[in-house]
């Protein structure tokens, strides 16, 4: 029992990484019908930063933590005027491609920047453990769940009440009338960049204590794309339930199921939903018209 | 015994009532129109008619057979043909393979035929260009056969989603909009074609259609609608005279 | 610039157009047949690599350029290609049937792993057959009492008529034969029933279905197809490289495919073969430009990486017809000479960009 | 059909052609100069290796040839860049082999290169001289031209394994990595726990990039074991044992040798205490290694200016073993006598020590036991002398 559940909070924690950078890309689909195969890797980039403020730098944790926030918002408005705003009116291929290609280039200069070598990133939670009666649960995975619940609740708040948060969810709803009443679409689009990049760099600073800072970190990205199909592509909430019920799913797979299983879990699910549900948990179905 | 008949047909997306409660029939070798304000539901009722959409109620009978619920991919083969209010073409073919597609429900090569080129493939490939020559003198275009269609301007890429429309050689043929994006001129031409078509080839009409001039010169029928509701049918000139269709397009 | 003149409709459906592209390509079989006798086994080694991505770029442009199904999962046909006729010619069964049999299975995978096409397009799709393409290779990884799993497994020299078939040289001729054969069978699909239904599919599925075009048949044949090619290339990597392990297979091999055939330029099996040739040859020019560069730079691991990248995103934005634009240009070139003027393809660079907008 | 006899009588003459380049008298043997070549990756996922290796390389020619080379000849090494793929591998090989006419592969790197170009160095006949690579297929089963230096992942965790047992332990988990190193490990593990009659209680996989081993390491202390093993590369290790520890469950690690780096201890801190590592040849240590290393290390440092690595030994220990072959093998050097020569080296010691490096005619594996290390102190320090193989 106890064992199961001090699995489930591990695989909740995961799951909330999966999580986050499942948001950020769905929110940049949302918005610029772009879907960003190297979203992994600008996760890893955000890990690299953090780790340059507080292992190099020796910053405090939590002022690194900011700055490297800080500089992720930069880095995904940069990619979206140099690199993703070529794009629009481009088809999915050549979306695809360019992402791919991207998540090479990153993966690359990351390390020529950094190098190749495996980097590990102190945190105040370091090896640190929270008993819950029988069960021990290590605080770096009960900081990752804190963290994201924050994030999540202030993201809801931006969108819900600000002024341009509520112009974002306008502009996905439906560009072109977006630009009739006189939101800045392209300012809104590169806010969205910063905003999911800013997501996806939390997300790399918070899986570094357990996964450690290397240049092939970004291959996460590959889960949270099942986790964003699962909870129907489009829906934040579902990107978040579907980033969770995967890292759960892996974690009770190595458990519980024979050998191999926890790898393509996610797959399998992603899978299921394809042919069951297209339009996954919370999404809904449009059909093109003539 | 029409050619072809619905009977309250209706359709319903979410709340909207696209096409609410429709029946009309068409006889053989008329032309029938159907008119109506934007939105009014009159390319609904062509995707109902060709199934890319499902109706909610009501059926839809071509020579007495029900195909309410026929595959879409079944539609032509029954000998129902259509055009696209804005053009579907394969834009990256050109004009002869374009409307060698129409044939594809005639040709029915088999995959191993093909790969080894056998007589019997050989044999009805130039079958089917031979048709296809046939409509590309029809309509004249002969000068663009071998040109990319994505290349071609707009009045000759309607000429050629009509030529590959005739190509299924349909018993009823659906126009969606056939004068949109055409100037005067050539909306009169698609005029004469139209009749041509109904006339030379015998094949039956229905069209969808907002040009008043083009609807009276060609029509026999036409039907009226509006918010997915019929108004009137009749004449051309009996409908134009109706006191609801004016005030629905009038609008108030 | 060259008109087709036709007398009668037969003349459409030759192979060659002409009597002229018949001696091109003669001239061409004939120096494909005697490279052995010029180059020593490293260019064979390379032209046989060639050859086998040509088979995959030419499989996978029926696919993605043709068809509009995007696909990553192309390393699952390869991979299963390559492990049936490795696992089968162990098993002691002959070349020949064992190819035509890797050929067939990872057909069949193709088939399954076309499924989701008959529901999603798109980045679905890329998605689902990614998705596939994990699950076989973790599948050949955990079957270890046929594939060995982790440990890999060596591959027998195909043996034909008694013919033992090693060395570089005899690789160079199978290899070439098996690429014109499904050249020969991938073209006449493509210029028959099948393929304009393909590429009508690809263009509009709602007018290619409202022509009677079965899309659920059609997608799945193109899947089935590019499967059997990939599969086939599979086989003939096995040999090529005789050692085979999962490791070899992963994603990014999948990627290599897709980036190939964009470098190459959509919807042309010319550009299909150029991809192929481009992305064998890269390493080389790269090595040669190395010599040039200041040593910092040269001294870098990932320039090969890089230079993939930055071609395939500067291809997409700038070129998208590929290599094969390059090409088509430099043949008008010459057959216009000297008329020949700028601009002259904006038109069906618009109509040929939209390939890659599906 | 004319195509077909054209192309069989083309394959004919180009076989012929290719018969008779190599029938020459010895390829890559002048009368001043022995020619070997090398694929190792400078390019690609272990560059930093291959660098490292390739420096050290060079500098163990450099000095062959200076001492007036082998019997009169200048040793000479293509290095070339495999960027651990094997296909690039295959090509570079087929290069040196074709073009380069070298007599012998020295260093082939990385198991899945060098198993990809091994078949193809055994068909033309070109001897595999001591590879870096820990996959078995070299010498097993014996191949006459086909020499390890380096052995197999299995080789060198058996005998650490077997001495766990010995000394009482006998419930063994193990981890190891999900692939083609991890297998090899896990041949060793189960080899000397056979030996030792037991067997493995409880055992999981990990796939390379795997972001958290909470779930792995829960399904290890279910089996109440009381040894654990891992077959792990250095990031992970030190996951695993951070987790393990952070459940406070001090149970004895045995990890397998590609964890005994540096790296291992940055990474995993003070959790790494007490960890055991079988070892192939020890890490050239500024401070604790003999005069003769110190000596290397400030010549590396000198040449590269950066500190040599156990890497560079590795590259530099394999150069000299291939020149010692080649020296045994006299002076009319063939196949055959470099095979005599090289099955001549018995007791033969790296300038780093590590197990005795020892070949026959029945025996091509090089070396087969294996050194004991423990982390005292946040840094890799020895345990007792040198483990005996486990057959």
């Amino acid at each position: 029992m106890n064992e199961f559940l001090q699995q489930l909070v591990s695989g909740i924690a995961v799951g909330c990484v999966y999580a986050l950078v499942a948001l950020g890309f769905v929110l940049i689909y949302k918005a610029t019908d772009i879907v960003n195969f190297a979203h992994g890797e600008v996760m890893m980039v955000g890990a690299f930063l953090g780790l340059t403020f507080i292992e190099i730098l020796k910053l405090p944790y939590w002022i690194g933590l900011l700055l490297a926030i800080a500089c992720m918002t930069v880095f995904g408005m940069l990619l979206n005027r140099f690199l993703l705003r070529p794009l629009a009116g481009q088809g999915i291929l050549a979306v695809i491609v360019v992402t791919l290609g991207l998540s090479i280039l990153l993966r690359a200069f990351a390390s020529v920047i950094w190098g190749p070598e495996t980097f590990a990133l102190q945190t105040p939670f370091y090896n640190r453990v929270v008993r819950v009666g029988e069960v021990v649960l290590s605080q770096e995975h009960v900081a990752i769940i804190v963290l994201t619940i924050v994030l999540v609740a202030a993201l809801y708040a931006f969108f819900r009440y600000s002024r341009i948060g509520i112009a974002m969810q306008a502009t996905s709803e439906n560009q072109l009338a977006a630009y009739y009443v006189g939101i800045p679409v392209q300012k809104v689009h590169s806010l969205i960049w910063a905003l999911g990049a800013a997501t996806a760099g939390v997300a790399g600073i918070m899986l570094a204590p357990i996964a450690f800072v290397q240049v092939n970190m970004g291959y996460v990205g590959l889960k949270a794309f099942p986790a964003a199909v699962l909870g129907g592509f489009g829906s934040i909430p579902g990107a978040i339930v579907g980033g969770v019920i995967i890292g759960v799913v892996e974690s009770m797979a190595v458990l519980y199921l024979p050998e191999g299983i926890n790898n393509v879990a996610a797959y399998i699910l992603l899978l299921l939903v394809l042919m069951v549900r297209p339009q996954g948990l919370f999404g809904i179905q449009s059909k093109r018209r003539v | 015994m029409s050619l072809f008949q619905v009977k309250d047909l209706a359709v319903h997306f979410g709340g909207i009532k696209a096409v609410d409660g429709v029946s009309f029939e068409v006889e053989k070798g008329s032309i029938f129109t159907i008119i109506g304000p934007n939105g009014a539901g009159k390319t609904t009722i062509f995707n109902l008619v060709s199934r890319i959409n499902d109706p909610t109620a009501g059926s839809i009978h071509f020579e007495g057979r029900d195909i309410t619920r026929v595959a879409a991919n079944q539609v032509a083969s029954l000998g129902i043909a259509r055009t696209f209010q804005n053009i579907e073409l394969f834009d990256n073919a050109n004009v002869m393979q374009n409307i060698l597609v129409g044939c594809h429900v005639h040709v029915g090569t088999s995959l191993l035929s093909e790969i080894l080129r056998l007589p019997s493939f050989t044999q009805r490939e130039i079958e089917s260009r031979k048709n296809v020559e046939k409509i590309i003198d029809f309509l004249g275009l002969d000068a663009y056969r071998d040109s990319t269609v994505g290349s071609l301007p707009y009045g000759l890429r309607k000429m050629v989603e009509l030529g590959r429309a005739l190509a299924v050689s349909p018993k009823l043929l659906l126009l969606d909009e056939p004068s949109s994006g055409l100037n005067v001129e050539e909306t009169d031409n698609i005029g004469s074609w139209i009749r041509d078509i109904r006339d030379v080839l015998g094949v039956t009409i229905l069209m969808v259609e907002h040009d008043m001039r083009l609807v009276s010169a060609v029509s026999d029928r036409v039907l009226a609608l509006n918010y997915g509701k019929l108004l009137a049918i009749g004449t051309a000139a009996q409908v134009q005279r109706d006191p609801a269709v004016i005030s629905a397009y009038l609008g108030n | 610039m060259y008109f087709p003149k036709r007398t009668s409709y037969r003349d459409d459906l030759r192979l060659f157009p002409d009597r002229f592209t018949l001696w091109q390509y003669l001239a061409l079989f004939a120096g494909l047949l005697l490279l052995p006798l010029a180059a020593d086994g490293y260019i064979l080694s390379q032209a046989t690599f060639v050859f086998i991505y040509g088979i995959v770029a030419v499989g996978m442009m029926l696919l993605v350029g043709y068809t509009g199904q995007i696909s990553l999962g192309h390393a699952a046909f390869f991979a299963v290609g390559a492990y049936t006729a490795a696992v089968l010619q162990s098993r002691g069964m002959a070349f020949l049937p064992a190819f035509v049999a890797a050929g067939a299975l990872s057909g069949v995978v193709g088939i399954i792993i076309g499924l989701p096409a008959l529901r999603v397009k798109g980045v679905y799709l890329a998605m689902a057959t990614l998705s596939f393409a994990f699950i076989v290779e973790e599948v050949i990884v955990r079957w270890s009492s046929v594939t060995r799993g982790n440990r890999g497994m060596t591959v027998n020299d195909p043996v034909i008529f008694g013919l033992k078939l090693s060395g570089p040289v005899h690789m160079y001729y199978l290899s070439c034969v098996v690429f014109w054969l499904v050249m020969l069978v991938v073209i006449n699909v493509l210029r028959s029933r099948t393929g304009r239904a393909l590429s009508a599919l690809r263009d509009s599925d709602v007018a290619a279905e409202s022509m009677g075009i079965n899309l659920a048949k059609f997608k799945t044949t193109a899947f089935a197809i590019s499967a059997v090619a990939t599969g086939l290339a599979g086989a003939l990597y096995a040999h090529k490289l005789s050692y085979i392990s999962p490791e070899q297979f992963g994603i990014m091999v999948s990627v290599e495919f897709l980036m190939m055939i964009i470098i190459g330029g959509l919807g042309s099996l010319h550009g299909a073969v150029f991809g192929a040739m481009f992305f064998i040859v890269l390493p080389q020019i790269i090595v040669g430009i190395k010599n040039y560069l200041p040593t910092r730079i040269a001294e870098l691991p990932v320039l090969e990486s890089v230079s993939f990248g930055v071609l395939v995103i500067l291809f997409v934005l700038f070129e998208p017809r590929g290599l094969n634009g390059y090409w088509v240009r430099l043949k008008t070139y010459v057959s216009l000479f000297p008329f020949y003027r700028r601009g002259m393809f904006k038109r069906n660079k618009i109509a040929s960009s939209d390939l890659i907008k599906h | 059909m004319g195509f077909k006899k054209t192309s069989l009588v083309a394959i004919a003459v180009a076989a012929t052609l290719v018969a008779a380049n190599t029938s020459a008298q010895v390829r890559g043997v002048t009368k001043d100069e022995i020619l070997l070549g090398s694929h190792i990756d400078l390019s690609g996922p272990i560059a930093e290796l291959g660098r490292a290796g390739v420096n050290a390389g060079k500098m163990a020619e450099e000095e062959i040839n200076a001492a007036g080379g082998i019997h009169g000849r200048k040793l000479r090494i293509i290095w070339e860049d495999s960027g651990y793929d094997p296909k690039k591998a295959v090509l570079v090989t087929q290069k040196m082999i074709d073009k380069d006419g070298i007599f012998a592969l020295i260093m082939a790197t990385g198991n899945a290169p060098a198993e990809a170009t091994y078949p193809m160095l055994i068909k033309s006949g070109v001897p595999n001289l001591f590879a870096w690579a820990g996959s078995p297929m070299f010498t097993e089963p014996l191949e006459k031209i086909s020499f390890a230096f380096f052995p197999t992942n299995g080789d060198t965790m058996a005998p650490a394994v077997k001495h766990f047992a010995d000394q009482g332990k006998k419930r063994f988990c193990f981890i190891y990595q999900d692939d083609g190193f991890g297998a090899d490990v896990k041949e060793g593990v189960d080899r000397a726990l056979k030996a030792a009659k037991l067997q493995v209680i409880e055992e999981v996989g990990y796939k390379r990039g795997t972001t958290d081993f909470s779930a792995q390491v829960a399904r290890m202390q279910r089996g109440n074991c009381d040894m654990l093993l891992l077959g792990t590369v250095p990031a992970p290790a030190a996951g695993i044992v951070q987790e393990v520890r952070r459940r406070n469950w001090n149970i004895p690690i045995l990890a397998s040798s590609n964890t005994y780096d540096e790296s291992t201890l940055r990474l995993g801190k003070e959790a790494m205490e007490g960890v055991h590592a079988a070892v192939v040849i020890p890490n050239p240590d500024p401070d604790r290694s003999s005069p003769a290393v110190k000596e290397w290390l400030k010549k590396y440092q000198a040449k590269y200016n950066q500190p040599g690595s156990l890497y560079g030994a590795y590259g530099y220990a394999i150069v000299h073993l291939a020149a010692e072959g080649l020296r045994r093998a006299g002076p009319n050097l063939t196949v055959d006598s470099l095979v005599k020569g090289v099955e001549s080296i018995k007791g033969y010691k790296t300038l780093f020590g590590g197990p005795s490096v020892n070949f026959s005619d029945k025996d091509h594996k090089g070396m087969r036991g294996a050194l004991l290390y423990k982390v005292e102190g946040g840094r890799w320090v020895p345990e007792g002398g040198e483990l005996q193989p486990v057959q």
